[in-house]
């Protein structure tokens, strides 16, 4: 059995933005992803997840360094001003 | 004053939300019961339409259309000069009033059944041409010069989204099975819509009451514009109805139609391409006030406003 | 004895849960039919009650509230010395069956149209109004000297919970618009209130199932009480029925309110007010015992006792 | 041929889904609908059920399975030989179009109402019983020799899951409860049907359209299987219907049963019995081919085959 | 691009108490919050999300070391004892 | 208040095996844990969480070490050839 020390990407962000972003995250060279339906607070106001005000999704990428660095480029560039966002790494242990 | 007991949901549904309660309908649900309302709209006029000859509705499909983009432009000026609004939410705001809302139309016509009053079928088909051009002129009036428009992506959400994609959909069902073959389907599509309608408005007055707490902050021009814009527009299409020779059922939904503001297939759309514009703006004015204006006061004016034009007009 | 094959799908429900299926309706199903159903009866005891002479009611409710509220005293003393169960669940327990249960009223109601027996259209006024002084009590009983509640929370979680305001908001729709307006919608909320009701019915089996495991922790006392509890109850609501001239049918609804045990107001309310009180013995006893025995037992129990009284008492 | 309108709907959501609509029916309101289905197909038997003397049923019953249990079976060493498919994968569609689909039964069945053609009430029964044996030959296809089966898992899987669970159990309640029992739920759980299985057949659309994209992938061997095993099947469906002496309608119904696969029981007890096969094929065919090709053109024929051996065979 | 040392908060606790849980936490400063439906089973028994047992809900807060130190005595205080409530941290590095 | 050092194990699989995977890690002794409803892809193609595809599940799990390497160990002996399976584990601070 042997582990690997990965970096653990998460994005929240718009519903409204999955397709794009999973676009982006997957040419970008994510080989996968995970995604969990959230709602929230933060600079753009409150994301209730009810239909007017919509929704966040949280999206999860366990890549390399230089594979989170690249998405988090990407997305600051196209979605940061206009759009709720939020990205944070941290170092996880990728088990299998 | 023409009045229509559905309403009562939607005041139900804002008090729910101006005192705090915990009721709301779960996300799939409302979800469920927009698709249930498009279909079974589209599925009633394409049933109408089908006794109509089609080719003799072209002429007044491009004049109504043509007459509808009158109103994105005309109020994108007001609400830069007079209310200050900067260029992407002028714009923004212009698509939300030029295009239509679904829910509007269905309470005038729940209206008009109620008071048994005729209407041409085939407006249904109006409701769906009429979604489409506001938001592509709120696009060029917020875009011009600045940046360029992912328009691929922006055709595809407008004449794919969910909302015409079921509109017509319906239609061409309604259309291609007929009154017959559309019969074992009568009692859920037809027989259940006001009920329906009625649920829909109550999640409708919860939302619209989370919308109104945010209006102090936009002032008396939001307000006074989401009012005024409704009544002109109505206004244009009582005329025009008349002109055209609708009925007072046809002519009153004309007005409606011209009236409403869409509050589900253009926030997506000008989020996508006008992502600059802060979508509480236009929401706000749309859903927190001209939609409850509408239905409360707006319809049964319309509806007044049509009766008298026939009258005097003969 | 009467049978209402709605409660068929309850034991469906059990069958299912017990055995560990699959099956389960999604959470926003359920919180559609609850909606649903809450409307609807409020909507049809609206409509009745349109029919009556309101003033009339107040003397006969403050009766029924007044001897409602010996239930959870009664019952409080008996939890803890009996029971020897700690003060904050013999609370809560307490308001649990001094509450209501508008499924189990609706089964009654259900029965009655079946047997074809008329009621008084404004008992479910009555099944509002009971929702909540027991609930006032239960959390006076659980905090007489300890510590402080925040009554301010309670008292809203309470009044403007969904329970309440669905059932009182369909009451003054119903009440509003009248027979004739809400025609349109009778359709969605009277012709498919039972069906529904028979789905609604399904869910609780399914969670009544994974209560019954529970109870064999809780022991002898707890399921006697949970039987016994409702037969009492019942009593006194015949009694009192019969004494203030109530019809067999609104005598036998009565009974059935009073012998019912909340599960789904008094949960929510207690774990904020008493948090102290482990919701898995009240749940368990109102929901896995108290509900299938009144609805196949007890209801027609009840019936036979209204009638009872009726033919003796004359 | 005869043409059943609610299939439109099916077109409706395989065109959304091949251009990348936004529509979906969100997950919890198909589980919904699925429900809903398969209790009220299990009712409509049981209350025709109780018109009948069981015990006749038993021994065409049982030649119906052992007749069934040839598809399975012959189709195996197709899969494995012709199609050059690993036994796992061979398995698992065996068992797939071993079993039925509850909702081409149902379009059938649309389609009989329409053209006022009567059926034997039971073939429901036939529906149930046919879902599970192909199943468990599947499994044993998979692991002859191969490793172990977790069984109980299976067995529990597969007769406890929700699908013969409702369809079971809304017999049960139908047969119990009878035709008058069950008149107040008729407006839910029959008249509603037909809408409900429309809009069921737009989530159908949509799923299949993502499977067609996936089709190009396993070439023209699973094409032509998945067009070419149903007609065969449907011939012995025939030929063994006409045999037992069953009516047109209840012959078109036993040939579809025959034709149609399984997906949804099977998928997902195949998932959990024999992982080492790629549910994207197997599903792919049953959904992405077999089931669009039996609502158009299968049902149709099948109808045509059983007047055909009426008139032929006399 | 700067990068930010923060520290992540998470709690799970009873879905009936997300109006009092972020009412406090907004209270003790923290600029936003995302919250996720969950289910889940600890010492406080099972909770699967059917209504009458009640389902959890995930909150993350990303916020200094402190602000995270105050929600956490103050939701210790006032629901360890009678609600089911679990609190975790992490360190993570913020990137927009 | 005392805090702990402990395990944090994130297991991502398909929905469908939501009862073995719970029922395996309590055997091996978890005290608890938390789900979420997921969807994502990977290695074994998209899973969109429609009902044909299939859904993923995001169980958490907190606990010490050995008792994430027990539950990593035998999920990939049971599960990881055969079905969608992601797991990894990064330290957490337990907070009560
Ligand atoms: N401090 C925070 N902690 C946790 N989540 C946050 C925080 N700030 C923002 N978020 C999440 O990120 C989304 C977008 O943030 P924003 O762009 O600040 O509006 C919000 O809707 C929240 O779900
Ligand atoms: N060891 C654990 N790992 C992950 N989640 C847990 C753990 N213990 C408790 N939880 C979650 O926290 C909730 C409340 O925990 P408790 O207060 O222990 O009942 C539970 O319902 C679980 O969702
Ligand atoms: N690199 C990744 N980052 C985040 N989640 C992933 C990643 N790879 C796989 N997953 C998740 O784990 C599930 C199973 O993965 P797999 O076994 O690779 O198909 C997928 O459906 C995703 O939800
Ligand atoms: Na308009
Ligand atoms: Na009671
Ligand atoms: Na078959």
């Amino acid at each position: 059995m042997q582990t690997q020390e990965m970096m653990l990407l998460v994005i929240i962000s718009e519903s409204l933005l999955e397709d794009m972003i999973i676009d982006e995250i997957t040419e970008l060279g994510a080989k996968g992803y995970t995604i969990t339906e959230a709602r929230g607070k933060g600079t753009h106001g409150k994301r209730s997840g009810r239909w007017t005000q919509g929704g966040n999704i949280r999206i999860e990428v366990v890549g390399d360094g230089a594979l989170c660095e690249r998405i988090i480029q990407s997305l600051i560039a196209k979605y940061d001003v206009d759009y709720g966002l939020l990205m944070y790494t941290l170092p996880v242990t990728l088990q299998n | 004053m023409a009045f229509e007991p559905v309403v009562l949901f939607f005041l139900l549904g804002v008090f729910a939300g101006l005192i705090g309660s915990d009721l709301k309908i779960p996300g799939s649900i409302y979800e469920a019961l927009s698709i249930f309302l498009l279909l079974a709209i589209g599925l009633q006029g394409g049933v109408k339409l089908a006794e109509f000859e089609l080719l003799e509705l072209i002429v007044p499909a491009l004049i109504i259309l043509a007459v509808g983009c009158i109103i994105p432009v005309a109020v994108f000026p007001v609400l830069q000069i007079l209310g200050k609004l900067k260029r992407p939410d002028a714009a923004s705001i212009a698509a939300h009033y030029g295009s239509v809302s679904v829910v509007t139309f269905s309470v005038a016509v729940a209206l008009l059944q109620q008071e048994s009053v005729d209407f041409e079928g085939y407006m249904i088909v109006f409701l769906v041409l009429l979604e489409i051009p506001a938001l592509v002129i709120g696009v060029m009036l917020a875009r011009y010069g600045v940046g360029t428009v992912r328009w691929g992506k922006l055709v595809h959400e407008v004449f794919f989204g969910k909302s015409i994609l079921l509109l017509t959909g319906g239609l061409l069902i309604g259309f291609v099975a007929g009154a017959e073959g559309i019969k074992p389907l009568d009692i859920l599509f037809f027989d259940l819509f006001k009920g329906v309608l009625a649920l829909f408005l109550l999640e409708m007055g919860l939302v619209a009451a989370s919308r109104i707490a945010g209006l102090k902050t936009y002032g008396a021009f939001l307000v006074t514009f989401a009012i005024v814009t409704p009544i002109l527009s109505a206004a244009l299409g009582t005329v025009l109805g008349w002109m055209l020779g609708l009925s007072v059922g046809g002519t009153m939904l004309l007005a409606t139609l011209y009236a409403s503001a869409s509050y589900i297939a253009a926030p997506a759309a000008m989020r996508i391409a006008v992502p600059q514009a802060n979508p509480a703006i236009s929401i706000g004015a749309a859903l927190g006030i001209t939609f409850p204006f509408n239905i409360f006061l707006g319809i049964p004016l319309y509806f007044w406003m049509a009766r008298f034009i026939h009258t005097v007009g003969g």
